[in-house]
């Protein structure tokens, strides 16, 4: 199965350092929030940019999702802050 | 007519007004988002998720053709690196009745500014910059529209 | 920055709506009436009290800049013979505050269109011409406003 | 005394065939309305406009006004139906 692609916006993104990035594809089952902790472990950027999940939300193929979501089929997973409007 | 644009460079506001006029309403209502330079802000930097901002868009419009009766709404969203005095964001609605075009317009810039998906960096002149943050109530709102 | 004009020609709202836009404020909010042709109407014929009208428009400006903070309104209303399609109306608010510039000009609106004084006679297709008839809920509200 | 001078309005102009008249100064205690009735006495296009008081509307000195409201030393009266807005 195809590898999932991981999006990062605002914070995230600059304190990790690339806006994308695909990573071998979890057990289907698997929250969000576990895949979210998995990075963090990686350390560094990661870590600051992901150590607290409750600064962090989440989109599933383009739609909001809480954190506790499996991350199924999906294809395109993004992290992000809280948006702020336009 | 509905369109929407998501877009680094400027609009012509006269352009978007006139074709609204033409949709053969009584009444073409807008809202145009400036810049502002407070607390000595130079630049205001927006990032979006491009897959869903269009998307997201398009749905809240959408939502308001079903809401009020349009003849025509128009949207453009600026991203990308803006200073004070740049226009920002422009939405327009052309309706038969007042009323119609002037709530759903107040409705659409509303959710734009506080649920659209975008992240605002702010740049100051003493070399400081902060991404915005969400604000609770904001957020609270979003699940609303968007659940 | 405030001002109105009460004029027979023509308007071109780009113009007002960046002198709008140049007032400081974080938001421009607008609406621009234009007459409808509906059922066979060739013509509208507006007909004014001059002495009266900039008075009370200018009252009712002045009114809306006590109940919001508005760092400029523009309202230009015309009169004479008007057709189908020509602008009639234009009201155009700005603010720091996008809901004080929307909410300032659905006032303004609102009490132009129904409170305003002005007489206005249809002109039809089949060579009709009638006095429009003040509706009583409107009459009811204008004794609040005026009074 | 001055004058008073009188507009008329919309239909009411329209039946009269004039916009402005001046006529002589009525007692200050006279109602709009009394002088409303001696216009419509003098039949034909008068009696037209002026017949119906409840279908009219004044403004003194460039304010509205009921019709029971004396003329006083007012400058201006102007006699109109109910405004239809902008």
């Amino acid at each position: 199965m195809a590898p999932l692609n991981i999006l990062y916006f605002a914070w995230v993104r600059e304190a990790i350092g690339r806006d994308e990035e695909q990573v071998e594809r979890p057990s289907a089952d698997m929250p969000i929030a576990d895949l979210i902790a998995m990075l963090a472990a990686r350390g560094g950027g990661y870590a600051q940019a992901l150590g607290d999940p409750d600064r962090l939300r989440a989109a599933l193929d383009q739609h909001f999702v809480p954190l506790d979501t499996p991350i199924g089929t999906a294809r395109e997973l993004a992290i992000f802050p809280p948006v702020t409007g336009g | 007519m509905t369109q929407v644009s998501i877009q680094t460079g400027d609009f012509d506001t006269a352009t978007e007004l006139a074709a609204l006029e033409n949709c053969g309403g009584g009444g073409v209502a807008s809202f145009t988002g400036v810049v502002r330079g407070d607390d000595g802000l130079i630049a205001l930097e927006l990032q979006h998720y491009p897959a869903m901002t269009l998307a997201q868009v398009e749905r809240i419009v959408e939502d308001a053709m079903t809401r009020w009766p349009l003849l025509g709404v128009r949207v453009i969203h600026r991203f990308g690196r803006l200073e004070p005095g740049d226009r920002i964001v422009f939405v327009g609605t052309a309706s038969r009745h007042r009323t119609a075009a002037l709530e759903s317009c107040a409705f659409l810039i509303d959710w734009l500014k506080s649920h659209a998906p975008f992240w605002k960096k702010e740049h100051f002149s003493d070399g400081e910059a902060r991404w915005v943050d969400a604000r609770a109530e904001d957020e609270a709102k979003a699940r609303d529209w968007l659940s």
